[in-house]
């Protein structure tokens, strides 16, 4: 556990004392939720197609694919002609491209940050290396298999994925989610304790809450 | 007098109007932008679809009363900034609940929705939030002060705080309008107009590169969406107010959709072509300049 | 305007020449830029603690991206290590490539032919405008002008279609082999890529006319992020950093590899060494980059071999040496050292990326006292790719 | 080159010198005379950029060769300084007060080799592993595939052949061994 992450006694700038307990004030103990689709056929279409069609996408690199993020964005191959954007920040964003290789050392970030992101939510892996290490099989700080760690919906093969496959691969993983397949979340919140152990066996210093919202 | 309920599901209906036509207008405005980056943008009715999926989102997560009310807060600056301010000059249905002194309520209101972000942003506990609140407050302040007295010249240059009396003296012709009437004032009033409206080069509020991404930071799904319902009222109510006082009003839907697109597209265009002040530079601009503005401005008339 | 640290709003300093930062007196706030940000360079993160607006110390976070290249190619024999060697720098990939097949070459002896020299050359140069390029637009984006990011990055597109027909690749090329390069020109190939240069000649113009004109641009940039030119040797500056800093290090000139001895050029030199003199210098040098290129396509021979005759590669192997190959990136100077034992596989290859003193020691040092929204451009201008840091 | 290193043997006992290229040389000397070295380097012969400090790891040896490579822009030279440690708990003086920037380079050989640079500012903080609790990776008896295959799951279907075997079953198939 980190040290910030103790429980303490913290003498605040007027001179008052109380005890911190980050676990228990800054996080949330509760372990994920799978949220189910409650409402009828049509309506759960609806929203389905309106998830599609607005894809928010995290904006994270978190390896070299995130050099083909940028020609994506812009005139060539304008991506938001498709409904797809930027949110610089994890509570707005659907969908969390992994781009490339993770390093054990992201990878604790990348969870962190799948796990602040609002369900239903959707995992991307791009690169040969998020699906079985690719050039990095016999690396020692990179994962190979992505989906033993996070739900993964869609992977998009090469190295790297040139643009055109990105949008085909947007293609695709609307489809997935019109045909409402895209249930990661959920997947995520059930296994959870396979998920987790996962992780801690590639995170050899686990040092933060193990669900973190 | 007597109160005509009559007028509510009026106003209802114009409240209806204005966010169907800014959800449009915002779009198009962005297709505009795109276009200056040589490229298609976005389909024009992709604010709908964001709006949908965002109240389609099934986790909520909240961190605290605040938290809550803070996009309420911001929703109903925008909706009474709406509300207390004739929308169509003229037409009995759309005056809404204008009466004679909304002048002062409306600048009120244009204040009301940061002052609610901010304490509900301020609850959130994001060190991105606090930060953007402390800009933002102060830019919102420095940038409201110019419009203050531009609206103080012209209350004195029309004897009347009433919106709808100072756009009735600006009928007949578009010399009477206040543009040509009391230039300075109008220069003040837009250079305030850009400060508020969240675009370059004041947007460092909510700025992406550096406090990704301001007061919203922690905000998402049916919260993020309220804020998008205002964030495309918000603007049109305050042209409203700019279009009354100084462009003349609008006597029809189709006079306000024009006024109203032109002068969002001035600040959009201004946007497109800039980069970001630091929040103590704006404030430095507005100092310098729009601020002697306006105050000449009261002295001249 | 100089660089002139205010001490007073300062925390003291501990014995062990740490600052004494107390969180709890509500005096300072941490804050962390990145790893996912919008305005970090790359996978990166920056630990800050802020009093006001104002950074009083900086810890940059680095290894979001480690691979352990230089482990991965102890077990590859030389000939394997080319698919990978290339992966080490994302946004230029072609000077991994031209490093380490110099080092082997110089180490085996091997002898590459004239016309392979001035190809290199080209793809060097090729990649050098694409990165500037992106630069660019970082830098506006950094302080919110998205547009000029759409444009640069739209003639960078032009510039890979050049690189696809040539290489059969957008961004890993692979094309710069031990002996020479894959493949001769396609047919036409100078007439196309003239094309391009003109449209890079064009938008440089549209760049220059709306950014470095622009007031706000210049308000935000100019005397921001100042780099003392008595830093350049303590920090190991090199490239535009230094050139901007009135220091003309540039590899090119100074240690002339390749055919630049045959090229006609002046390194870009300026004294302002803030934001706006770094990227005008880089600005500057993405137009001599283009005049390389239009020199080049006229110098070079039309015919001639572009391979020389290998060893087996299979069973490749290299006598005990070591050496050390430079060559100047868009960033500063990217080095590769390699020491071979006799064996089949390289004993050791250290890479040497400008961004590894750049954005560690010389961030830390810049960062303190600035405004919190500086910090972007702070760090885009000192142009950095964290893949060559941690490799 | 040549000329340096007797300027250099003048004032300490140096190692022999191999001369890669016209501008580039490598001299072995003594791990008490590198800082005496380094000063005179940087401030009589004008060597003042320090283009990188790295290690190698001679296992069979049973040494690291610590290599700072110096560079004169002026005059266009590059020397390489190697300094030999014992494997076994190495560690070095650090350089951080001449050159600011080896500092980081300390950092990295502490955490990927394991040498040990004390008065290194942050010398002991993580740099660029997180939690690595195995030997220091960069050492040579540290097998990353066996590692990697005892800590990774791995999808199936990767069929690993060796290349030189390959190409001869692909070009030559009729000939046998």
């Amino acid at each position: 556990m980190k040290e910030e992450l103790e429980k303490r006694v913290v003498k605040g700038p007027d001179g008052f004392e109380f005890t911190v307990e980050p676990l228990q004030d800054y996080y949330c103990a509760e372990a994920p939720r799978a949220h189910l689709p409650v409402y009828s056929k049509i309506v759960e279409g609806l929203f389905n197609w309106a998830r599609a069609e607005s894809i928010w996408i995290l904006g994270f690199g978190t390896g070299c694919g995130a050099i083909e993020m940028r020609p994506l964005m812009t005139p060539r191959f304008d991506a938001y002609r498709f409904g797809i954007q930027w949110r610089p920040t994890p509570r707005q964003a659907n969908l969390l491209m992994i781009s490339g290789y993770l390093s054990t050392k992201t990878l604790k970030r990348a969870i962190r940050a799948y796990e602040q992101m609002q369900s239903p939510k959707y995992v991307v892996g791009l690169g040969s290396c998020t699906i079985n290490g690719g050039m990095y099989w016999d690396s020692y700080n990179t994962i190979k298999k992505l989906d033993d760690y996070m739900p993964v919906d869609l992977f998009i093969a090469g190295c790297m994925p040139r643009p055109e496959a990105l949008l085909a691969g947007f293609n695709d993983l609307k489809k997935i989610i019109k045909a409402d397949k895209a249930e990661g979340a959920n997947k995520y919140a059930e296994n959870f304790d396979w998920y987790k152990a996962n992780q801690k066996s590639v995170i050899k210093d686990w040092d933060m809450p193990d669900y973190n919202w | 007098m007597t109160f005509e309920w009559m007028k509510i599901p009026y106003s209802l209906l114009t409240l209806f109007i204005v966010l169907n036509y800014g959800l449009l207008m915002t779009a198009i405005i962005a297709k505009i932008g795109a276009r200056a980056g040589r490229r298609i943008g976005i389909p024009f009715y992709q604010n709908y679809i964001d709006l949908l999926k965002n109240y389609a989102l099934r986790s909520k997560i909240t961190h605290g009363y605040m938290f809550y009310l803070g996009p309420v807060f911001r929703l109903t600056g925008g909706i009474g900034l709406l509300l207390f301010v004739p929308t169509i000059y003229g037409s009995e249905m759309f005056s809404n609940l204008s009466f004679s002194g909304d002048l002062i309520l409306a600048l009120y209101f244009i204040f009301f929705g940061t002052l609610g972000m901010a304490l509900g942003a301020g609850e959130s506990g994001s060190p991105h939030s606090a930060i953007g609140i402390s800009r933002g407050l102060s830019q919102v302040t420095m940038a409201e002060l110019p419009l203050t007295l531009a609206v103080f010249a012209i209350a004195l240059q029309y004897q009347t705080l009433s919106v709808t009396e100072i756009v009735a003296a600006q009928q007949g012709g578009i010399l009477h309008w206040t543009l040509f009437t009391n230039p300075l004032a109008v220069v003040a009033a837009m250079l305030a107009f850009l400060g508020s409206m969240m675009r370059p080069p004041f947007d460092v509020v909510i700025a992406p590169q550096e406090i990704p991404i301001g007061p919203p930071t922690e905000y998402h799904s049916a919260y993020l969406a309220l804020m998008q319902t205002n964030r495309v009222i918000f603007p049109v109510a305050k042209i409203v107010i700019y279009m009354n006082l100084f462009f003349g009003g609008a006597s029809s839907w189709g006079e306000f959709a024009i006024k109203v697109f032109l002068l969002y597209l001035f600040s959009a265009f201004v946007g497109v072509a800039f980069p970001r002040f630091r929040v103590e530079q704006s404030i430095r601009f507005f100092m310098i300049w729009a601020v002697p503005i306006g105050i000449l401005s009261i002295l001249l008339v | 305007m100089n660089y002139q640290p205010d001490r007073s709003k300062y925390p003291a300093k501990k014995a062990d020449g740490t600052l004494d930062i107390d969180l709890t007196s509500g005096k300072y706030l941490k804050l962390w830029h990145g790893p996912n940000h919008p305005g970090i360079t790359g996978n990166m993160s920056v630990e800050l603690t802020v009093c006001g607006d104002e950074v009083v110390e900086g810890k940059v976070h680095v290894g979001y991206l480690h691979r352990g290249f230089e482990k991965l190619m102890e077990r590859r024999s030389f000939i394997q290590c080319f698919p990978i060697v290339c992966r080490i720098c994302v946004p230029e990939p072609d000077f991994n490539e031209y490093c380490y097949a110099a080092a082997i070459e110089e180490l085996s002896g091997v002898v590459v032919p004239e016309r392979a020299h001035w190809i290199r050359t080209m793809i060097l140069e090729m990649g050098r405008i694409n990165s500037y390029l992106m630069y660019l637009g970082g830098q506006a984006g950094a302080l919110g002008q998205g547009v000029i990011g759409q444009w640069t990055t739209y003639v960078r597109d032009l510039m890979l279609d050049r690189f696809e027909e040539l290489t059969g690749a957008r961004i890993y090329h692979m094309f710069i082999l031990p002996g020479g390069v894959r493949d001769d020109l396609p047919e036409g190939f100078k007439d196309r890529l003239e094309a391009t240069l003109k449209e890079v000649d064009a938008v440089l113009k549209d760049v220059y006319d709306v950014m470095f004109k622009n007031a706000v641009f210049k308000r935000r940039s100019i005397g921001v992020g100042y780099i003392d030119p008595a830093w350049v040797d303590e920090y190991g500056i090199t490239g535009p950093n230094a050139r901007a800093a009135g220091v003309a290090k540039d590899v090119r000139k100074d240690q002339p590899y390749l055919v630049y001895d045959q090229l006609d050029f002046e390194p870009v030199v300026d004294h302002g060494s803030d934001i706006y003199t770094r990227a005008d210098v880089r600005r500057r040098d993405v137009a001599m980059s283009v005049d390389l290129l239009r020199q080049i396509l006229a110098k070079m021979p039309n015919e001639g071999p572009v391979m020389a005759k290998l060893p087996n590669v299979l069973h490749w192997q290299i006598p005990r040496g070591e050496t050390y190959i430079r060559g100047e990136c868009s960033r500063g100077e990217y080095g590769f050292y390699l020491v071979t034992d006799g064996s089949r596989f390289p004993r050791r290859v250290n890479v040497r990326g400008p961004s590894y003193t750049h954005a560690m020691t010389l961030l830390e040092r810049m960062i303190v006292n600035t405004n919190i929204s500086d910090i972007a451009a702070l760090m885009v201008s000192l142009h950095t790719y964290p893949p060559e840091i941690e490799r | 080159m040549h000329k340096l290193y007797e300027n250099l043997g003048k004032i300490i006992p140096l190692g022999e010198m191999t001369l890669q290229r016209a501008n580039l040389a490598f001299i072995t000397l003594d791990r008490r005379y590198l800082r005496s070295a380094l000063h005179h380097l940087r401030d009589v012969e004008g060597y003042s950029h320090l283009v990188l400090l790295t290690a190698v790891d001679w296992l069979e040896e049973d040494v690291f060769q610590l290599t700072y490579l110096l560079s004169n822009r002026t005059a266009d030279m590059d020397v390489g300084l190697r300094v030999m440690l014992p494997r076994e708990n190495a560690s070095m003086d650090s350089i951080h007060d001449i050159w600011p920037t080896a500092a980081t380079y300390q950092r990295e050989l502490r955490e990927m080799f394991g040498i040990d640079f004390p008065g290194s500012p942050r010398v002991n903080e993580e740099f660029i592993l997180e939690g690595w609790q195995e030997i220091p990776p960069y050492r040579r008896d540290f097998d990353t595939k066996k590692y990697s295959e005892e800590n990774f799951a791995h999808r199936e279907g990767r069929v690993t052949k060796d290349p030189a075997s390959h190409m001869k079953e692909l070009l030559y198939p009729d000939r046998g061994q």
